[in-house]
């Protein structure tokens, strides 16, 4: 282990995000009009803590990768702080910054545009060593890169080659090889098997289950797949036009499920429901609203079979429907008591 | 063949009198400020010109121009002559114009022409004050049409000036209404400007009321100056036979006109007035030694040159004027014979030359001639010789202001006819001097007499003699005398005034 | 929906028949379609699984007669679209038939649009080129097609640019195009891959209802086993060019005969594996310029034995209605 | 560090040989137009740099001229006949590569630079570095060539290739920002940009390690497709008198001279024209070659 | 604005540190007498400083006057005499430059790779590898002398005869950027989802090409045309000389043989002002034929 820091006690708080805000600000349509923006974080409280993988769903576009770029620190939020055991990752300069980038690591959906396609594998996995010269002598950084790529399964003899050349799967390999070089605490994986083939998703997941174990990582997983994040997760996020609308254990969400949208979500995969008639079939109408003018009142009442006056009016805070499973739904209560609906 | 179909409006077109000419955009129609316009020459009647037929300066708006002492003169207009307009040609026609075009600050381009006439410095203050007086002292009126002159010194060129176009008469018009007057000039001559499409043509009419001889006119009716911007492409509508006239034409032109417009259509100058020299500035010190000049001029093949680059249009210089001139004698510039040997002992004799020999010239100029002139100096002699092509302004302001770097390759070519106009470059503050600089007291002295003096013979014999002195230091070195070519379509009957080709006196053959 | 075991209508409307196609590539020739043969019958759906670069995309540009020629060529094999050969066709007739007779979806909606025209004029076209409407003609036309395909409002928005719409808008349109001239056979190539789970469910639901409703045959390529197993009647397993398994769907899935599609079956993550290693087939698909001698799955299969190396297996019966090219089917079925 | 090979879900297969030079040559082979254009190119190149090694009349273009073989047709023994000034032709066309090329080479190369630099500035930072580049850019674009081309080479006490090559340099720049700029726009939010960012990579780092390399492809066309235009500029500099002087020799001198000569002296124009031509070919041909064989996806 | 002042602002400093002394160049072989000198000097605000030059001409400019010449002539007539000849030039040459390269481009796009993209290739690079001047003199030679069909100089024939053929040269000797340009847009467009969508709904090439490719494919095209027309309207030189139009390129150069500032900053004013105003332009068409970037 080359980690220096103390490494954050098993359960403790490794990231905590406090009303999380970003708004991208949109071109104004005409001179002096009033400037709108894209709301796609609006509001997130999360927490990760160290060990565990917490899983996000949600819809495109709902905000999961500006969650996810939040957490990387690639973009400064608009409101809201992101802590990194307990520090504002984005009021560090200079060198804690630089150490705090070493920890927190993102892997991203398409693992070939996440390459440089005109650097050699090689260069790829020694750019992090690059970036923080202290960490590892140059004469050694050859042995390192080979030892990583050994690591998530390919062929040191490789190093010479170019991402093109390897299948898609193992060029998240190498994604992840590069994530995982730092020794980061915290991974955040957005999309990062959605494109890879079912045989190869597998073989994946494992790596990152396996890497998990050794390393003694944190994971933030990102995913459509809702099969892929129970597999993984140990704590599922519900998400909805840049907001958290349930949060809970994995067997919580999934099966008692304390909200309207995570309920239409589940429904809407086939990979659920097993056999045609096992689950219901909700299809949620309509498109998601405008994350530029989100609906008043509940964001999800636009689409929501449940909805009532109620949900117009007022926006429903998180409740907590046992231990920590909590849901922004004024029918929360009902809709566990009728797990089928 | 012009005679048979011309191409657009402005082309020739048999029967018709029609004539067409090369020109550039004129700056001016009036005569005083564009000095070599052909335009200007076409309208303008001036008190004396060279008749076609005799070849010899006439009077023609005067009835005579007489003097004893060369330094004041009595000018008889001929009676009864008017303007376009009808308004009578006067003695004030002619005073009036020269005092507007000697008045410095109204920077007419005609201006210089009047440096000999006494109260030309009260009207430029050499100290680039504003001048006090707006006449000149010299000039006096008797009557309506008598004009006496009054030179600063003696001069017996001065009926030759009055042939120039700076001293052309202008109508009251020009005065009192001068915006309108430019672009549409009325003066006394021969044609009468009809339109100025600008940056097309300037359509010329011949005037009826013009009373001068044949002699001083050509057979065109209607004369039409096409403008253009290169001679390349004037030569091009010359082979397209949509023009009639061009003259200057340069060397690979006239080859290339040989073959392939024919011999017949070119035109070849019977005087030649022009001369390249190489000029030394006297303020390089560098460059002073008279042996090393000699040494220079020497190490030139001039006949070789002649006889290959420029395909025998031009003949070698020995001599400081061309050979036209009476003050011309052969071989007077013994140095001028290409004897490389010579040439490198002498340069060993005036200490030899160590950097670099620079040869300012006018990018417009005639390249290939100044590129084998300075490969001959440097392979005879061993020196290194570097180019300096520059833009006219630049040149020209680095010439006038004793700025140059370098001997200066030049081209001169006389207003007419006279060994002063050449001689005159090599006397102090003369005409032309601003490139060498070159003084010298015993010159000075042999110009200004022979200038005075109204014996031809004693006169070509003083200008001979400052010659040979000049020679001795050779602030120049006389290189070609170009033959001078016309283009001239089959209408279009080219003959030219000693050394001068001016278009409006073609003869009209179709 | 698929419970009930299908009676097999005696015509396939559209069937394949040892399809070969070939790509010129700087490395030589490679065969991205090997010995293909599909059946595809009115009212049914039949779904082709497999890796990418198994040559789903190929077979289906083959089909719809969409292939550079050069580089790909058809070397062999015919495409019988009701009786009529597709291969070698007449470029004016096969124009006739394609996009009326049988037409196709893609993948990604964005980029199967054309970005400068309206979706109405690219709806309407069809109208246009095969029908001979009229503008207006086409244009009514074009929104009764977009109602159909549920898009709200449809028509306000003939006039909208397809960048204006959301992404399973869009796959509406498409499918909307595919079906405008009511085709025999429609082709879906992956149309949910790019959308997230809700709008796949719509799509999907959307594909479904449309087919019953003009009883046509469809054609649905996936890697997604869950929408394999959700649409279609019957499934046709593909890898490394060659179909390997064909079958039912239900039986397919539940009980495969080929390692390969047994493989893919069981590597999709259940309730029962959380916190377990997924099944996972070992290895890469192999590159079809260089692909090992004999069974082209040999490298990466649990059972190989020296003489898959050595040949390949033939596409043969193991089970009524079941197909498999494997030397091992039936051992592989009786597990 | 220490984990067991099981993380290892299976074997990996060999995917593909590693690239050798044998291969590479191979490939090269199947590519005629790489080959031939950078063939031609290199030969252009070698002869702008070893001109005497072309030449077979000496290795000083301007000795062993006689004034009187002026332009001399082509013949047995001087095939490009004579120049102007009686020198041979051939010596004369093969010397002029040097100016036309190292002008071409050096103006597009030194434009390729600082455009891709200022372009990826301008891509990266947006805003107001955008904004001033832009305009600075708008503005040379607007500025008479010719005159700036004269104001520059007048700092100047010789003009010889470097000089103009400057001058040239100075005004040929501001089109190819435009292109980089958008092509770097585009490469910006790529997620492997982001990726680096993610690991801590500076501004400086992802500019030139990640963005530049990347975005560099059409600016490397438009550059190639330009030399021919940069030749001819040296060549419309010496027409209007302010570009190179003899001796110097040049194409561009070459052919300005040869436009009075053209009806009866043919060859002054033919031969350095062909010359012009067929580098102005090698160059946009190996422009394109180069794009193919710098996209690392090409050769596979 | 701030590209315009920026831009008057370095052309009128270049014009001020070029060689040479303009007052020194109105005369011949004679310097100028030095009271004329001085008159000229202050009437043209010559000895001023720089920066008050420059004010001056500023405020001149503000003021609708683009001052005179050193001849008297107003700038402002000299620029109106010879624009429209210029711009006649241009957006003919334009005009055919647009179709000879659409065409040139389009066919190579289409035989993408093959015998016909690589003759394509070769006819765009002769022309842009052989000095324009030589196409020139030789189409002039050809068409004007031999065949006589048009005048070869001058433009006594009025538009478009005297037009055309200088056009033409400068068409085909700009055709080839265009030509290439397109060629790479086509290719690029032809490999799209939409043109495979197009061939699926069983369209004929030819309606595919017309009605989705081509479109598509000149997006990237027209800023390069809006900013070519510009630059042509500045860059006709040597086309104008041979063929003897008189143009603003022709005044231009005679100007800065001049150095008569007014003129040269009067013309680069007006350039760069139709520069901008092309700008514009394209941005304006770019919304027409993409509805992407349309507000
Ligand atoms: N840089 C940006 N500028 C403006 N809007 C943005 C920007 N990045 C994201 N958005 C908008 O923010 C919202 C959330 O985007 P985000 O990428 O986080 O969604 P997502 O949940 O990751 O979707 P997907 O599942 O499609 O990846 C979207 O509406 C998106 O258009
Ligand atoms: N133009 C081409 N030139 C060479 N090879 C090609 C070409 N098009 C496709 N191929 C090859 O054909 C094979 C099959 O490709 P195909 O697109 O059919 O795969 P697929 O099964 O649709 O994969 P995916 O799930 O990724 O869409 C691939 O290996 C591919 O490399
Ligand atoms: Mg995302
Ligand atoms: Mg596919
Ligand atoms: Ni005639």
């Amino acid at each position: 282990m080359t980690n220096s820091e103390q490494p954050a006690g098993p359960g403790g708080p490794l990231l905590e995000l406090d009303g999380v805000k970003q708004h991208y600000p949109l071109p104004r349509r005409m001179p002096f009009a009033p400037r709108k923006s894209v709301r796609a974080l609006d509001g997130v409280d999360l927490t990760v803590r160290g060990g565990e993988t917490l899983g996000v769903i949600g819809e495109s576009g709902c905000g999961k990768s500006t969650l996810a770029r939040v957490i990387a620190g690639l973009d400064r939020p608009t409101e809201g702080r992101v802590l990194f055991r307990g520090q504002d990752i984005n009021a560090l300069r200079g060198a804690e910054r630089k150490e705090m980038r070493r920890n927190i690591q993102l892997i991203f959906q398409d693992p070939f545009s996440a390459l440089n396609p005109r650097k050699k594998v090689g260069e790829l996995v020694a750019e992090p060593f690059r970036i923080h010269r202290n960490l590892l002598p140059s004469g050694r950084r050859r042995a390192k890169v080979a030892e990583l790529m050994e690591l998530v399964g390919l062929k040191p003899e490789h190093m010479n080659r170019y991402p093109h050349q390897f299948s898609g799967g193992q060029q998240q390999r190498i994604g992840i090889a590069r994530g995982i070089a730092l020794n980061p605490d915290l991974l955040v994986c957005d999309e990062a098997v959605s494109a890879l083939d079912v045989s190869v998703r597998a073989q994946i997941v494992n790596l990152l289950q396996d890497l998990q174990r050794e390393l003694d990582l944190s994971f933030v997983f990102i995913a459509h797949d809702l099969q892929i994040v129970r597999h993984m997760a140990d704590r599922v996020a519900t998400m909805y036009l840049g907001r958290v609308v349930e949060l809970g254990d994995y067997s919580d969400v999934y099966d008692t499920t304390g909200h309207p949208y995570t309920k239409a979500l589940l429904a809407a995969a086939p990979e659920l429901r097993g056999g045609p008639a096992d689950r219901e079939r909700i299809i949620l109408t309509g498109d998601p609203p405008s994350p530029i003018d989100p609906p008043s009142g509940c964001r999800f009442r636009s689409r929501c079979w449940m909805a009532e006056d109620i949900c117009r009016e007022r926006e429903p805070e998180l409740v907590e429907l046992a231990g920590a499973h909590v849901s922004r739904c004024h029918f929360a209560d009902t809709l566990i008591d009728r797990p089928s609906l | 063949a012009a005679c048979s179909d011309g191409g657009g409006q402005a082309g020739s077109d048999g029967g018709d009198g029609t004539l067409t000419f090369e020109t550039t955009e004129p700056k001016s129609l009036l005569p005083q400020k564009d000095p070599g316009s052909q335009i200007a020459m076409a309208t303008c009647a001036n008190l004396m010109e060279m008749n076609t037929k005799t070849q010899k300066y006439e009077p023609l708006a005067a009835k005579s121009v007489k003097s004893t002492d060369a330094k004041s003169w009595t000018i008889k207009l001929r009676h009864g002559w008017t303007f376009q307009d009808g308004s009578p040609v006067t003695a004030s026609s002619f005073v009036q114009a020269w005092n507007k075009a000697a008045y410095g600050p109204n920077a007419w381009q005609g201006n210089g022409m009047f440096a000999s006439f006494k109260g030309y410095d009260a009207m430029n203050p050499p100290d680039g004050s504003k001048p006090k007086v707006k006449k000149l002292s010299g000039v006096q009126t008797s009557g309506k049409y008598t004009i006496t002159v009054t030179l600063s010194e003696p001069n017996s060129d001065f009926p030759k000036i009055l042939s120039t176009n700076p001293t052309c008469p202008l109508p009251k018009v020009a005065f009192t209404d001068p915006k309108s007057y430019e672009s549409k000039p009325i003066s006394n001559g021969p044609y009468k400007v009809v339109s100025w499409d600008h940056n097309q043509s300037v359509t010329m009419k011949k005037w009826d009321g013009f009373k001068g001889s044949a002699g001083f006119s050509g057979g065109a009716t209607t004369l039409v100056a096409k403008i253009y911007t290169s001679p390349d492409a004037a030569y091009t509508d010359m082979t397209a036979n949509n023009l009639d006239m061009m003259r200057n034409i340069q060397p690979a032109m006239v080859a290339k006109a040989k073959s392939q417009l024919g011999s017949d259509a070119l035109y070849k100058v019977k005087t030649e007035s022009k001369q390249n020299t190489l000029q030394f500035p006297e303020y390089l010190k560098k460059l002073r030694s008279p042996e090393l000049r000699h040494a220079i001029a020497m190490s030139i093949d001039r006949k070789s040159i002649a006889k290959s680059l420029l395909q025998g249009n031009s003949a070698p210089s020995d001599s400081l004027v061309p050979p036209s001139l009476g003050s011309y004698r052969k071989g007077s510039c013994e140095a001028c014979t290409y004897n490389p040997t010579k040439a490198k002992k002498l340069l060993k004799k005036s200490g030899g030359f160590s950097g670099t020999l620079n040869i300012d010239y006018n990018s417009d100029s005639d390249k290939e001639l100044v590129q084998a002139v300075s490969k001959q100096i440097k392979s005879n002699l061993g020196i290194k010789v570097q180019l300096k092509p520059m833009l006219g302004t630049e040149l020209q302001s680095k010439r006038n202001n004793g700025k140059l770097d370098g001997a200066l390759f030049g081209l001169w070519g006389w207003s007419f006819k006279s060994p002063d106009q050449y001689l005159s470059q090599y006397e102090t503050n003369g005409d032309g001097n601003a490139a060498t600089g070159y003084s010298n007291p015993a010159v000075d002295k042999l110009i200004r007499s022979a200038r005075g003096e109204l014996n031809v013979k004693k006169r070509n014999a003083k200008f001979a003699k400052a010659e040979h002195l000049i020679l001795q230091d050779m602030p120049a070195i006389p290189l070609f005398v170009p033959k001078d070519y016309g283009l001239h379509s089959k209408c279009a009957v080219m003959n030219d005034v000693q050394g001068d080709l001016q278009f409006y006196r073609a003869g009209y053959g179709c | 929906m698929t419970a009930e075991p299908i009676p097999q209508p005696a015509e396939p409307i559209l069937s394949v028949r040892d399809l070969v196609v070939e790509f010129e590539t700087p490395a030589g020739r490679v065969r991205a379609v090997n010995d293909v043969e599909l059946d595809v019958r009115q009212g049914q759906a039949l779904g082709i699984l497999g890796e990418s670069g198994s040559g789903k995309s190929v077979t289906a540009s083959a089909i719809m007669g969409l292939l550079d020629t050069p580089p790909a060529h058809v070397t062999s094999g015919e495409i019988l679209l009701d009786e009529m050969n597709l291969v070698g066709l007449p470029e004016k007739q096969r124009q006739r038939v394609i996009g009326s007779e049988i037409s196709m979806v893609f993948q990604d909606a964005l980029t199967a649009l054309n970005p400068v025209h309206t979706v109405g004029n690219q709806i309407g076209e069809l109208y246009r080129v095969h029908r001979g409407m009229s503008r207006r003609a086409s244009r009514l036309a074009a929104i009764e097609m977009m109602d159909r395909v549920r898009i709200p409002g449809a028509a306000g928005r003939v006039h909208d640019y397809p960048h204006q719409f959301s992404g399973g808008m869009r796959q509406r349109i498409v499918i909307a195009m595919a079906l405008a001239l009511d085709p025999k056979v429609l082709i879906a190539d992956e149309p949910t891959t790019a959308l997230d789970v809700t709008v796949q469910a719509q799509i999907l639901e959307l594909l479904k209802e449309q087919q019953d409703e003009r009883d046509m045959g469809l054609v649905l390529i996936t890697h997604d086993i869950s929408v394999v197993s959700e649409v279609t009647d019957e499934t046709a397993v593909m890898y490394a060019g060659r179909i390997v398994e064909r079958g039912p769907t239900r039986d397919l899935l539940t009980n495969p005969a080929h390692p390969y599609s047994r493989g893919l079956a069981s590597s999709v993550s259940s309730e029962d594996l959380k916190g377990k290693r997924l099944p996972a087939i070992p290895g890469q698909p192999p590159e079809l310029n260089r692909l090992p001698a004999g069974c082209s799955f040999a490298p990466r299969c649990e059972f190989a034995q020296p003489e898959c190396r050595i040949s390949a297996p033939p596409l043969e019966e193991v089970a009524p209605g079941r197909r498999s090219a494997c030397f091992f089917s039936d051992r592989i079925l009786r597990q | 560090m220490s984990v067991d090979r099981q993380v290892l879900s299976g074997p990996v297969e060999d995917i593909a040989d590693e690239p050798n030079t044998w291969h590479r040559i191979r490939s090269l082979a199947q590519r005629p137009r790489f080959v031939i254009s950078g063939a031609l190119v290199l030969i252009m190149i070698v002869m702008a740099a070893f001109p005497q090694l072309f030449a077979g009349f000496g290795s000083d273009p301007n000795a062993g001229c006689n004034i009187l073989n002026t332009n001399k047709p082509p013949s047995a023994s001087h095939w490009f006949g004579y120049d102007p000034q009686g020198c041979d032709y051939y010596t004369n066309v093969i010397y002029g590569a040097r100016a036309s090329i190292v002008v071409g080479i050096v103006v597009t190369s030194a434009s390729f630079v600082v455009s891709a630099i200022l372009g990826a500035l301008a891509g990266f930072y947006g805003r107001w570095v955008d904004a001033l580049i832009s305009r600075v850019c708008d503005i040379a674009f607007g500025l008479p060539f010719i005159l700036a081309a004269i104001v520059v080479l007048q700092l100047f006490d010789h003009r010889t290739i470097w000089t103009v090559s400057f001058a040239l340099a100075l005004f040929h720049w501001p089109g190819g920002v435009r292109y980089m700029r958008s092509s770097v726009m585009t490469v910006r939010n790529r997620e492997y940009v982001q990726a680096s960012r993610v690991l801590g990579g500076s501004d400086f780092r992802l500019i030139f390690s990640h963005l530049v390399p990347n975005s560099l492809t059409p600016l490397l066309v438009l550059q190639t497709l330009g030399v021919g235009g940069v030749i001819a500029a040296e060549a419309g500099l010496t027409f209007i008198g302010v570009g190179l002087s003899p001796p110097s020799v040049s194409w561009g001198l070459q052919l300005a001279a040869a436009r009075q000569y053209v009806s009866e002296s043919p060859h002054l124009l033919i031969f350095p024209a062909i010359f012009l031509s067929v580098t102005v070919l090698a160059f946009v041909l190996f422009g394109e070659a180069l794009r193919d064989e710098f996209d690392p996806k090409g050769a596979s | 604005m701030p590209v315009v002042i920026g831009a008057t602002f370095i052309i009128y400093a270049l014009t001020f540190a070029m060689p040479g002394d303009p007052v020194a160049a109105l005369t011949g072989s004679r310097p100028l007498p030095a009271s004329t000198v001085t008159q000229i000097r202050e009437a043209y605000h010559l000895n001023d400083p720089f920066l008050a030059q420059y004010g001056h001409y500023m405020w001149n400019l503000v003021h609708g006057n683009l001052g005179i010449d050193f001849f008297g002539r107003p700038v402002s007539g000299l620029i109106a005499e010879r624009w429209p000849n210029t711009f006649k030039l241009a957006l003919t040459a334009w005009v055919l430059k647009l179709i000879i390269g659409l065409a040139i481009g389009v066919y190579g796009g289409l035989k993408h790779n093959r015998a016909g993209d690589h003759f394509a290739l070769i006819f765009t690079v002769v022309f842009l590898g052989v000095p324009g001047f030589v196409i020139a003199l030789g189409a002039q030679t050809l068409f004007g002398v031999q065949l006589n069909w048009v005048d070869p100089a001058g433009i006594g024939a009025g538009w478009p005869m005297a037009y055309i053929l200088p056009a033409l040269v400068m068409a085909f000797e700009a055709s080839a950027s265009l030509a290439r340009l397109t060629r790479t847009s086509l290719v690029d467009v032809l490999r799209t989802d939409y043109m495979r969508t197009a061939r699926a709904k069983g369209l004929s090439p030819s309606r595919s090409i017309w009605k989705h490719a081509l479109r598509n494919a000149m997006i990237p095209v027209v800023t390069y045309l809006g900013l070519s027309l510009a630059g042509m309207l500045g860059g006709a030189v040597i086309i104008e000389a041979i063929f003897n139009i008189p143009g603003i390129g022709q005044l231009m150069v005679q100007a800065i043989h001049n150095k008569e500032g007014t003129v040269v900053v009067g013309i680069a004013t007006l350039l760069v002002i139709v520069y901008l105003v092309f700008n514009l332009l394209v941005d304006l068409t770019y919304g027409l034929i993409d509805p992407r970037v349309r507000v």
